[in-house]
């Protein structure tokens, strides 16, 4: 390992966040989004160097400003957060890549540099909470990425975007609050912030009252965080009314993100030192995933403003991530980080093509796609692969990880026939309002001449490589599936 | 002599106590607005030259004294300044007092 | 008597933060809440976070202040009536205080020197400061070496915050702003008021001097760059209140704050770097000099210098651009 | 003094709860942002409550005190970060606020609500 290879988990974070002042002080024409998409695809190298580490079996650590472990603030990467990095940078890669046109559109040419610098304060407070290994470093790093990510949707060309990201905003510091309350209750009885040190002297706490209060606060806080149901209300708005390009890059990470902080508490600082942290999960994180996927996918149905279709669709599922985590196996946490991964290629493919919808269209109703299969056919096409994906048919990505899931119910006795049955439900009700899209954009005739023509290349081109990848990780899913098992095994206390 | 600095410091300070109590009542007690900030003044100006004395007896010849005189000569500017401010403030807003209604009052202070 | 004045300002408080939200004059409330925040900074300084006080004091009393009476004169001056009632509300929120205090009475006792609080890492700060860092105000260390990545974090912060206003307001002003018949500043500031422009302008220079004073000895007692930002920041906003904000504008032009805002970030992230450059750690400043003592108090002191300076930046930016869509 | 102690927390609780309620009943958005910033300044109380210790003073060691007890400065560091987040939070509040009033014409949730519809 070479020196400046022992450096990659801070750069990881400081590199998009050092570009960000430089980024607002440009103000030629193209430049910002120039430097913004050359700052975000480095990360992303920087991704993929961590996650061949990490898979070559190296557990990389780091102390900031040289201080060791519990005093001073330690990053450490393992498979999860490698994982994690790779969807985040990725899907930041990606939009930015894609969206030139797209943001050129939504955002006037003066705010355009203050807006890309939010994106790479987004972008790397996302990554700093994955890297960290203090929890209320994770505080600090989730407050720049919440309020980055509330300056980005208020960008969003319609003025409903404003209230939504007003009850974003209130319902994130509630939940960031929270968090906060968990993590003082824990020091108070440790006297430690470092996550590894806090999971090992909770053990010999006297008194676990302030301690399950503490698990309370967090779990609540981050769920919150997460959109897990039903705290799930600040979502379908904050998703419809962003700019397309947002949409993309936080429905594929954002949400996500606080589920990686949810499940690393649980499993890695609770579940073993708590009596009786499991009925949290038999008791209450099982029946909501359920309730989530069964409404997120019923509203889904009957919506017809297209973007709000795919945010009450990330609802339900959201419910199948924190399924598999609730079934407290190695194999039901592997398919619920697996689905982390292949979700985020799906919805994201699925946002980029209302993104390439949005080009050409004003208002994104079911009714007003009728008939534009004719017009713009790479569009469509690509929506029906990455729908496939959600689905979860068999040869893409999304199968994968339902198949995992599956395999993990019945794994869970009796109760896991009723699981089954619930996500096969579930697939055929998403079946139904993908196809709902479908019907309109193929066999229904346009109510007048449409005068439109394909979405602009950049970001159909981006569409299909995304779209490509759903389908690449469904016939070779090694790399996910590998650090998707590792991840679970360390959560569950396994070492690989 | 460490007696007599004693009595004289509590002397001063249970008479700036005394004031802020008034100053208080009298913020609760007055009639309108105007009347309310005389009151209220009470708290801003005679109290601190009293009770702020008073601490730098106790306090002797140290930085800490030079510390307190420099917040009593703070007070003393900014206390009447912004009750100046607000009583034009007030003024400006239409806040006329019950008895001055008879009073002139000036157009603008432009 | 400290047991009984506890009592006092504890209850104060509470009685504040219960008239906040009855009040249904907006004005109201904001004056009661910074009250509220002096009363928490006066609980912070007996319980010995004179830093925090420090804080508190410029951040709750007199900064949000500030921001949230600028947002009322555009906005709105009454809260309406509410329309139903809340008890069902009400209920949930008494239970949940009646759990959450059942839940508080597992916690240590309070001030126990033997509570695990005191025990495993704080021991070790005190310590170590004497030793690695030799400065008197442990907090500053703390919050600049040992955890330094968090102050780093926290600079962002106020700069996502600073960038988001200008994105959501720009410089231009708004469609409110014709009607609005509370001016937050007038184009020709208090020139006709005598006696708060006289002492105002008076004062700026020590508020100046104070918030410099407030930077620069961080390091021995309470303070650091967010307070001095604050304050420095306080100063300028009481010019453009007095002599207009069109003149504040020409003493520090919106191109100046821009460089403020986003060079105390860089700087700070720049000292960091060349913690890497020199062979060590991301702020790690013991490198930066021969003497790694002297060393970690040149990081310090440059750190807290970019922290003064993006705080100072952002607090003038968000102030104007609330100001300018209050204008004419 | 273990009573303040006990006291202190349950500040802590009813200050909590007494900006959560504003935050849920008030429809007014500067009241919601105004009860936010109450519900943050309770976790601070926590913090620095916990950080007390008997005997102990302001974590400032000079040569007079070398060998005294002082509280523990980590909450207050903490703290002084999570103090900075809440102005962030609350101007960034107040700057949509703003944007709501330009937009709606108002800033009272059910308004906004009847015009969205």
């Amino acid at each position: 390992m070479t020196a400046f290879h022992s450096h990659l988990p801070v750069l990881q974070v400081i590199v998009p966040m050092l570009t960000a002042p430089l980024v607002i002080l440009l103000n030629q024409k193209r430049l910002p989004w120039i430097v913004a998409t050359a700052a975000s695809l480095c990360a992303f190298a920087i991704a993929v160097t961590l996650a061949m580490s990490v898979m070559a079996g190296q557990t990389i650590q780091y102390s900031l400003g040289a201080w060791p472990a519990p005093w001073g603030i330690e990053l450490a990467v393992d498979a999860f957060s490698a994982l994690m990095l790779l969807v985040v940078t990725g899907a930041s890669s990606v939009a930015l890549l894609a969206g030139a046109q797209s943001l050129d559109k939504d955002i006037e040419h003066h705010r355009q540099p203050l807006f890309y610098a939010a994106w790479l304060l987004a972008l790397s407070g996302l990554a700093g909470i994955l890297v960290t290994a203090d929890a209320f470093n994770i505080f600090v790093f989730m407050e720049i990425s919440s309020l980055a990510s509330y300056v980005l949707i208020s960008g969003g060309p319609d003025k409903r975007a404003l209230p939504a990201v007003f009850k974003y905003l209130v319902m994130g510091t509630i939940g960031a609050t929270f968090y906060l309350i968990g993590v003082g209750l824990i020091y108070m009885m440790t006297g430690t912030l470092n996550l590894a040190d806090m999971a090992f002297r909770i053990e010999d706490v006297a008194d676990q009252t302030p301690i399950l209060l503490a698990a309370g606060f967090i779990t609540i806080g981050l769920a919150l965080k997460a959109a897990i149901f039903p705290l799930h209300i600040w979502l379908p708005n904050a998703y419809t009314y962003a700019p397309n390009m947002v949409t993309v890059f936080l429905a594929a990470c954002a949400t996500k993100v606080a589920i990686y902080v949810l499940l690393r508490f649980d499993f890695f600082v609770f579940q073993p030192n708590l009596v009786g942290h499991d009925f949290q999960f038999t008791f209450f994180l099982l029946p909501l995933s359920l309730l989530a996927i069964l409404v997120g996918s019923s509203v889904a149905i009957f919506e017809p403003k297209l973007k709000r279709l795919m945010a009450w669709s990330s609802v339900a599922q959201i419910g199948y991530i924190t399924l598999g985590a609730s079934l407290l196996s190695v194999s039901g946490t592997t398919a619920s980080v697996l689905h982390i991964f292949n979700h985020s290629l799906a919805k994201g493919a699925l946002f980029l093509v209302m993104a390439c919808l949005g080009m050409r269209i004003a208002q994104l109703r079911i009714d007003n796609i009728a008939g534009i299969a004719q017009k713009m056919p790479w569009t469509m096409a690509a929506f029906v692969l990455a729908g496939l994906s959600l689905i979860g048919v068999p040869g893409t990505a999304g199968f994968i990880s339902k198949w995992y899931l599956i395999t993990a119910s019945f794994e869970s006795g009796a109760m896991g026939i009723a699981l089954v049955v619930i996500i096969l439900i579930s697939s055929l009700m998403a079946v139904v309002y993908i196809w709902r899209i479908v019907e309109s954009a193929y066999f229904r005739q346009p109510e007048e001449d449409l005068v439109i023509t394909e979405a602009p290349i950049p970001l159909l081109l981006m569409t299909w490589v995304v779209v490509l990848m759903n389908v690449y990780f469904g016939f070779a899913p090694g790399v996910p599936i590998e650090l998707a098992t590792g991840a679970a095994e360390l959560l569950h206390g396994q070492t690989p | 002599m460490e007696l007599f600095l004693d009595i004289a410091s509590w002397i001063l300070m249970s008479l700036g106590g005394v004031f802020v109590f008034i100053g208080g009542l009298g913020a609760l007690r007055m009639p309108d607005l105007y009347t309310r900030m005389h009151a209220a003044g009470i708290t801003d100006s005679i109290a601190p030259i009293l009770i702020i004395p008073g601490l730098m007896l106790q306090a002797g010849l140290t930085l800490a004294s030079v510390k307190l005189l420099a917040i009593l000569v703070f007070l003393l500017l900014t206390g009447p300044t912004a009750s100046n401010a607000l009583a034009s403030a007030a003024l400006l807003a239409g806040n006329r007092s019950e008895q001055v209604k008879s009073t002139a009052v000036p157009e603008s202070e432009e | 008597m400290t047991v009984i004045f506890g009592f006092f300002l504890l209850t104060l408080l509470l009685i504040t933060a219960v008239a906040i939200v009855q009040s249904q004059n907006l004005f109201v409330s904001v004056m009661l809440s910074g009250m509220f925040s002096l009363l928490l900074a006066v609980n912070f300084f007996l319980l010995d976070a004179a830093d925090v006080a420090l804080t508190e004091a410029a951040v709750g009393a007199g900064i949000s202040t500030v921001l949230l009476l600028s947002a009322l004169a555009i906005t709105a001056k009454h809260e309406k009536a509410p329309s139903s009632s809340r008890v069902g509300a009400l209920i949930i929120v008494i239970i949940a205080t009646l759990v959450l205090i059942y839940a508080t009475l597992g916690n240590p006792q309070f001030a126990d020197p033997n509570a695990p609080v005191h025990q495993h890492v704080a021991p070790w700060y005190l310590d170590k400061t004497a030793e690695a860092i030799d400065i008197p105000n442990v907090v500053t260390a703390v919050l600049g070496s040992f955890r330094g990545y968090d102050t780093l974090g926290e600079v962002f912060v106020v700069f996502t915050a600073g960038i988001g206003v200008l994105f959501l307001l720009g410089t231009q002003p708004g469609p409110f702003a014709q009607s609005n018949p509370f001016k937050l500043t007038d184009p020709k500031g208090l020139r006709h008021y005598l006696i708060p422009r006289v002492v105002g302008r008076m004062l700026i220079p020590f508020i100046l001097l104070f918030g410099l004073y407030v930077q620069f000895h961080g390091e021995y007692g309470p303070g650091g760059g967010f307070q001095a930002g604050a304050l420095i920041a306080a100063a300028i906003i009481l010019f453009a209140l007095l002599e207009g904000e069109n003149s504040a504008l020409k003493v520090i032009p919106r191109s100046v704050l821009i460089g403020l805002i986003a060079g105390g970030a860089l700087l700070y992230g720049v000292v960091g770097l060349f913690g890497i450059f020199l062979g060590s750690n991301f702020l790690d400043y013991s490198v930066l000099s021969s003497n790694p003592v002297k060393g970690q108090q040149m990081g310090l002191l440059i750190i807290e210098a970019g922290v003064g300076i993006t705080v100072t930046g952002v607090l003038l930016s968000i102030f104007h651009a609330f100001a300018a869509r209050g204008k004419f | 003094m273990e009573l303040l102690g006990l006291y202190y927390y349950w500040v802590f609780a009813i200050l909590l709860m007494i900006g959560l309620y504003a935050v849920i009943v008030k429809l007014n958005l500067i009241k919601k942002l105004i009860g936010l910033s109450l519900f943050q300044a309770a976790v601070f109380l926590l913090y620095i409550t916990m950080g007390k210790l008997e005997g102990g003073t302001a974590p400032i060691v000079t040569d007079a005190n070398a060998n005294g007890l002082f509280s523990n400065p980590l909450p207050q560091v903490l703290i002084l970060t999570a103090i900075v987040v809440g102005i962030s939070t609350m101007a960034l509040g107040l700057g949509i606020v703003i944007r709501i009033k330009e937009e709606y014409g108002t800033i009272e949730e059910d308004e906004i609500q009847e015009i969205d519809k």
